[in-house]
């Protein structure tokens, strides 16, 4: 067994004799005889590390999709992680340490926070950032809760364009806070706002007006969405408008915060995450200024040691649960910190010239992709909307069908739309992403295997 | 030239000046990156996006050589302290040793390199091992089935208080309250408000447990359920846990178990057994994944048979043909995460567990407490304990009387401990104990830490007291300037919440 | 308990304090290690062995936990400076950053894990990346064929005077002398005599070179060859090298090039063009791999086309069906190297070679080159410049007149640059320059970190001159002091050499 | 490209107009016209990292022996690396600093070769080592030169069941030195000594008396020699002994340091260090107090710095060549400091009871293969000496073509004695190790095919 124990049986019974004790047993006199476990816990003996490496390789070994070419996207991207990312997220300090509690010995953490604070306000346009939260819907769901307290409305309109999974999470905690979430439907791939002059009194779908218009751009379908016609429902209905935005597309597209975003929101992962089917990615929160004693989670600031030197330290902490407990703003405690600190890094890595280069290559991969599908007999685009790194299409047999047969040459095809578009057009199209790592080879095979498949 | 960034120069090896940030080390033209060759047409931006949705100029982030961001990341990693640098007596937070093994584990192809929205069948392998794990946790709590989809204990609050709530409402029964014991964790109380419940606190009694007298008074059905830390945050048993769970149950409320304290009852006990419906555990604390400086974590939430169909879903379920497969609960309060919850986080987990087996976490609990307990003898001559007697993994002690004698404060205390090479204890938590210093040594730290630790806080407060005698002045300067060899001195808190900077561009001007 | 170890207390983060050595944090029973699960009968040691060759008592190494094992190593590294700290102007050690890309290819499974006796047929990509690395240092350095054998650059050099040697003795010729400058690199003389050749010194004029009239007068038959970096350790491109070559081939010697130098030189000439018929590289120099404090490096050497069947065998060829097999060259001085160098190092370099391609080569050669003239004529104002005329890739200043106005001398510049946060240079070599300061900056130092680096020298210079005019007195208690910010002050080398203590056994009681 | 140089243009024009020139090609006009490269280095253009990377897997893709299961040892041993001491290696610390020049800043890397040092003392049972040298080859030539030194003589007397590799290194080296390299033949698989007695006087084999004896246990053929007749054979020539000796092996053996031994050297990649196709590797070098000053490589010495504080230097430096230059005890200068503190990582990781089932685990796995292999038809054992981790087996076809088909089973089967042992008993015997890592399941596997294989 591979213990992390270190006292030896000696040492052990000195610590029990200056306690007066004569087993380790005399340590839980306190918990009812009733309660204790007899036979102890019904798991098998502990392993070496290096069973335990090979049991979790074997594990590994079964997931076949590792190994395939990745054309599918949903909110979670086959990005290039460049190695120095790797390993800088990776060093010890970084990973091992607990929240900054104690600022002068966590000046690390909270420099490189206060830098992600900073690049994310700049990529999103907005003045404010926190320290991250769980993932794009737990963003999703703070960005609705500070928007209802902040307007004392508990409807939120949320377009169908927003992943499936972030409406799904929406709606599963809003159970708790009681918001209404209703849904904007799409319309050529596309949210089509109900029109502001006319709802602009009742607030439009639903009754009673909104608290906010949850847009997101690239949408789940990778259709580009007007953010300017969103900040016109929200302004319509006097509601604020959050903005989920995707962090490498901003690399080339105009930032929510100039388009009139009030909070934008995302997912993180693309920012040299792995896939790691599904987490820990990287919850992002921005938002402007007027906002901050709202903001959900931690912040970082700047400030001063007693002789003067620069200094970083959480602030504005009377926000938090810890504080506030049951008037807080959120409940977050545990955040993603090291995947904040990570895409600090790569977006440090990118650099300007580099978060744009990645936009286009993206969107050069995808237009070369689109254009050698939908030259494929029966395989369609699925909306008119312009895309950047994703789109969806028709294809001649079901989405799932599909990638189950590109699975045999060696392809994750891409995701089926599916649950969230029931009833919609979009429901039985087929979601394939294009990140960078894509080359034309691979994109040419993908697309032969592809013709092949749906014949 | 010596405008703009990409200067080199460290800070002075382990000195205390500060490290330039990113944007002082960015210089217009320079670049790290570098991209994969495509053979993709080299289309403009606006041959690919309509000009309305183009942005005029590139976002301006940063513009950094590699060795340069490399040299200022690892210079802030210097500027950091961590489990791996030394003890971390962080009560409440289980600031163990995290085995390299659970690093390697995360790293692993098969498991990294896996989309999270690839098919059931292409992904066999995690699904197998979230179902493995799923039962592991079982095991160690006693409960029939968990969710792994919270990414962090307040997470697992709040899915708690929805199944709570969804349970309550397929009886019909609309339940307004829940109560929490003033001991509390701020994130119970959060999650009690965003469950969409009035709070409801009962006092803890002379013992540090629950006032169970206090606790009959304040229930009724409109009682939805109780939220319980057991051990309790001052580390201490709840003894009269069964009739608590009883008189709850009476109600026909419902036990919420917070787990961030589990590491003290591994293979001892478990919440099932005590009555507790819903548990959630804290993977980052008990499981010993690291905290990453806040975070990730990984919450997941176990729950009793009745309970099961409430689940989050969906939830990897095996079928009839050994297949796994994903599939929504009957009932499911629904998706509560982006995907399957911190994955990585949850191999890691699993990886743990596996090494240490049945018989190695009850050892983990076994040295916890013993550490534990230790500790708080040995210090009981220098410090207050209020609640002095045996504890589980962590007690609380407290400054009070060596603040009334010598006017150094927990805060000091702490600040001073900094300058001995140890990270401070969890201070002001909870709120019932007076300037409370709550010590969690953990069972990873050698019996020689714990008592290096004793011997550090014993010189802290020994220090104390002697100047407050010697200058017959009641502020003793050596605690109250601590720390003094850290990359910083203490820090002003107030003026960064007075004079808010956010981010650089937020900065005065010229600063 | 408080005897014995364990302790994993920090010293202070950023502190002082020293950290204790494994040996005083260890515990008898304490234990890291576990042991993979095999199902083999567990036979006693004297099932196995005969008891005459067994030990009685177990060696005692150390006992420690996991847990102190990293915390130790993490806490060595904090009091570690290094190139992902900051700027290195240690000149002749060509301290360029270390991309991070070629860690990850040296821990590629599919080369980390090849064991050095598999058969050709089962390492053909190895043999590939061997032969290919070969191919493109022939290309940068205009020579026939290579032997990537050598471990360091020393070894190289001793390969490259056996090979001298063995080219000498087939043509009957037996030489006793190897020629070399005064200004060369400890290791040359070294070698030589390891090579079995005697000495000869020339000097250096007073433009830094060798001097052409000296080396023609000690140049007959009996000369093997001659030793030369170029440029030169002062960083001087040796003007007459054609001369030079010409003169040596005349009396039937040989040229070797010491390759320390060669990243001055990339794309912009080569030995092989110069005339010198024998090359080592130093990888972990030109090449970026990194230095590991101390090693392990790379030294392959390149010689002309008639050297070829003399070099160390076996090598990787390439067979007429494109398979690639082991081959001894006709005439080889022999193996050199256990196995065939130290190949996750040349795999290193090939990589870097591969990202910097020709263009990026040559790129390294113009910035080192700009670099250290740029601050050789910054720093011109403020330190003796021996020899000040345009210089290659790095320059020696001289804190000769300093020490004569101020007392403080080139080791004190050096010590108190270690406080400004930089890596000192290298001090007293080459030796024919008093009071050396020898400034490498490299390619990869933004012009920022370089001339902050000139403005720290500068200060270093302004602060003795205004203390010794100050006080009136020739010492200058701030830099003599130095350094004061460091992990530990000066040391005491003279007390390390008197009263040896080469391990921790050695060390007398109760210290 | 993935450059490393982060110059702009606009910089270079700076520095460029700071010196006076107009181009960067005048920066090297002291380089004669005529040596001047015309069109550019003669490679190709530079590669973004991740192409690079690509085509370096593809390298190791074409290296089969990588996925084997592997049997092979010969001096490079498949043990398991734990997770703890390869990101300790890892640390960039370690990694990316120099030679600790200036040991106020280094006191990393010289308390961890300090600790090294110890360590290797304490398992070779001598009482200096220095801090490591290029690989166990290079270990031996410096024996020899240090032995030759210290006594005046010339000739060394080497056991052929030394390593044939570094006995050919041994011979490549004496070419420049002018030892004389005598090989004293194996009988039954160890040494067989001259007799002290008849050829004490002459020195016995070549003529002139040895400077030193080189045996190395347990040898070549896995074959644990007599330590004790080594001594003897040294002593009654008046000669140093120098033991090569295996570290792993040391867990349960008599230190050559208790039986006699002057010098102790070896190779230490068993201690943490990967098979990486042979190097970087570690020359191991420890040897009694009284031959300090002729000790080859850096040595590090505690002392104090001027306030007393415990410290470490590189001392007794008046050896080494940057001082001596041509009268240094040793031409090393780079060693693989890497790799000695990966080792002290590993033995700390190992500890005292690690270290002995560690060797244990190596011989119960050995002597199971070996009982399995030897009752195959036609399959001997080379030679009756005890063995422990390694040991040669005769096998009824060619060495060669044993692992030649066992390769196409998935193993590794062994390394085929040949060069070193022409016309001894032993050249065409097949050389197998077994490791702590090899399962029973595995050695039962590799056994059946290897009896399908010699069928
Ligand atoms: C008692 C208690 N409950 C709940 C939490 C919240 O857990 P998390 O930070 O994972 O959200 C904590 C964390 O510190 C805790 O100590
Ligand atoms: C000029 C010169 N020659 C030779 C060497 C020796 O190289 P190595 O240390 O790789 O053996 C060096 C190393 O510093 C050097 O600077």
């Amino acid at each position: 067994m591979a213990g992390y124990v270190p006292h030896t049986d000696e040492e052990l019974e000195e610590m029990l004799a200056f306690l007066g004790l004569g087993s380790l047993d005399e340590l839980f006199t306190v918990v009812p005889p009733a309660l204790r476990l007899a036979g102890g816990l019904d798991l098998d003996e502990g392993l070496p590390e290096a069973d335990v490496l090979d049991r979790l390789q074997r594990l590994g070994g079964g997931n076949r999709a590792a190994e395939l070419v990745c054309f599918a996207g949903a909110g979670a991207y086959d990005h290039d992680v460049p190695a120095a990312t790797r390993a800088l997220a990776g060093r010890s300090e970084f990973v091992t340490s607990y929240t900054p509690y104690q600022p002068e010995v966590s000046q690390g953490v909270l420099q490189a926070l206060f830098e992600f604070q900073t690049l994310l306000g700049r990529i999103s346009g907005m003045e404010i950032s926190n320290a991250s939260l769980y993932d794009g819907a737990s963003a999703c769901v703070e960005a609705a809760n500070l928007a209802a307290a902040q307007t004392g409305r508990d409807r939120i309109w949320v377009s169908q364009g927003v992943h499936p999974h972030w409406r799904q999470v929406l709606r599963t905690f809003a159970a708790g806070t009681g918001h209404e979430i209703v849904e904007i439907p799409l319309v050529d791939g596309v949210t089509a706002w109900p029109d502001a002059g006319t709802d602009s009194g009742s607030g439009g779908p639903g009754s009673g007006a909104p608290a906010a218009v949850l847009v997101q751009s690239p949408n789940f379908l990778g259709c580009l969405e007007s953010v300017p016609a969103a900040r016109r429902a929200a302004d319509g209905a006097g509601a604020l408008l959050l903005v989920a935005a995707d962090p490498v597309a901003s690399g080339i597209l105009r930032t929510p915060g100039e388009q009139g975003a009030d909070v934008v929101v995302g997912e993180g992962q693309p920012l040299g995450i792995s896939l790691g089917f599904g987490g820990p990615y990287l919850g992002l929160f921005t938002c402007r200024a007027n906002l901050v004693r709202r903001l959900p989670g931690r912040l970082v600031g700047e400030t001063v040691d007693g002789e003067g030197r620069r200094a970083y330290v959480t602030t504005l902490r009377a926000r938090e649960q810890d504080i506030r407990r049951e008037k807080a703003s959120s409940n977050v405690c545990t955040n993603q910190t090291l995947m904040a600190v990570t895409a600090a890094i790569q977006l440090g890595w990118l650099g300007t010239g580099g978060l744009r280069e990645l936009a286009l290559r993206c969107g050069r991969g995808a237009r070369y992709c689109r254009e050698a599908l939908v030259a494929i007999d029966g395989v369609t685009p699925a909306a008119p909307a312009p895309t950047l790194r994703e789109f969806a299409v028709r294809t001649p047999l079901p989405a799932a069908t599909v990638v189950g047969r590109l699975a045999e040459e060696g392809f994750l095809a891409g995701v089926a739309v599916g649950p969230g578009f029931e009833g919609t057009p979009y429901e039985d199209c087929l979601l394939v992403a294009v990140t960078e790592r894509r080359t034309r080879a691979e994109i040419d095979a993908y697309a032969s295997s592809f013709e092949k498949a749906v014949r | 030239m010596t405008t703009g960034g990409g200067r080199a120069s460290s800070a002075p090896l382990l000195g205390r000046d500060h490290e330039p940030t990113l944007f002082e080390l960015s210089r217009a033209g320079r670049r790290s990156a570098s991209f994969r060759s495509t053979g993709i047409p080299e289309w403009e931006a606006d041959e690919l996006v309509p000009e309305e949705h183009l942005r005029v100029e590139p976002v301006d982030t940063v513009e950094v050589s590699e060795r340069d961001l490399v040299a200022h990341f690892t210079r802030l990693t210097h500027r950091q302290y961590s489990v791996d640098v030394g003890a971390y007596p962080l009560g409440s937070c289980t600031m163990k040793y995290n085995p390299k093994v659970c690093d390697e584990v995360a790293a692993l192809p098969g498991l990294a390199r896996v989309h999270p929205a690839a098919p059931a069948a292409l992904s066999q392998g995690w699904l197998e091992l979230l179902v493995e794990l799923e039962a592991a946790l079982c095991a160690i709590t006693g409960m029939a089935a968990a969710t792994l989809q919270p990414a962090a204990g307040a997470a697992g609050e709040l899915t708690g208080l929805l199944l709570m709530r969804a349970w309550h409402a397929a009886a019909g029964d609309e339940r307004r309250r829940v109560i929490i014991p003033d001991s509390a964790h701020g994130t119970n109380p959060a999650s009690v408000t965003l469950g969409g419940y009035d709070v409801t606190t009962v006092p803890s009694d002379d013992r540090g447990c629950v006032d169970l007298e206090a606790l009959r008074a304040a229930l009724d059905t409109d009682v939805a359920g109780i939220m319980l830390t057991n051990p309790n945050t001052l580390g201490l048993f709840e003894e009269d846990i069964v009739e608590i769970a009883r008189a709850v149950h009476g109600v026909g409320g419902l036990l919420y178990y917070d787990g961030a304290n589990l590491n003290a009852i591994l293979g001892v006990t478990r919440p099932g057994d005590m009555g507790f419906d819903i548990v959630h555990m804290n993977l980052h604390k008990t499981f010993a994944t690291p905290h990453g400086g806040g975070g990730p974590g990984a919450g997941p939430v176990a729950v009793a048979e009745r309970l099961v169909p409430f689940l989050p879903g969906p939830r990897p379920v095996r079928s009839g043909d050994g297949q796994l497969d994903w599939e929504d609960p009957p009932r499911s309060i629904g998706r509560i995460h982006s995907w399957h919850g911190n994955a990585l986080v949850l191999a890691r987990a699993y990886a743990y567990i596996l090494a240490n087996g049945s018989d190695g976490l009850r050892r983990v609990a076994d040295a916890a407490v013993l550490n534990a307990n230790w500790l708080r003898r040995r210090l009981s001559s220098s410090y207050d304990i209020p609640f002095d007697r045996p504890s589980m993994h962590e007690f609380v002690a407290s400054a009070a009387t060596l603040k009334r004698r010598t006017g150094v404060r927990a805060l000091d205390v702490a600040k001073r401990l900094l300058e001995e090479g140890f990270h401070a204890p969890t201070v002001y938590f909870p709120l019932i104990v007076e300037e409370a210093l709550m010590l969690e040594p953990t069972e990873t730290e050698s019996p020689q830490t714990v008592e290096a630790l004793a011997e550090a806080l014993e010189r802290i407060a020994a220090e104390a007291l002697e100047a407050a005698s010697a200058e017959g002045s009641s502020a003793s300067p050596t605690a109250a300037l601590a720390p003094r060899t850290t990359p910083v001195g203490r820090v002003d808190e107030a003026r960064a919440a007075r004079q808010l900077v956010p981010t650089w561009d937020a900065r005065p001007q010229g600063e």
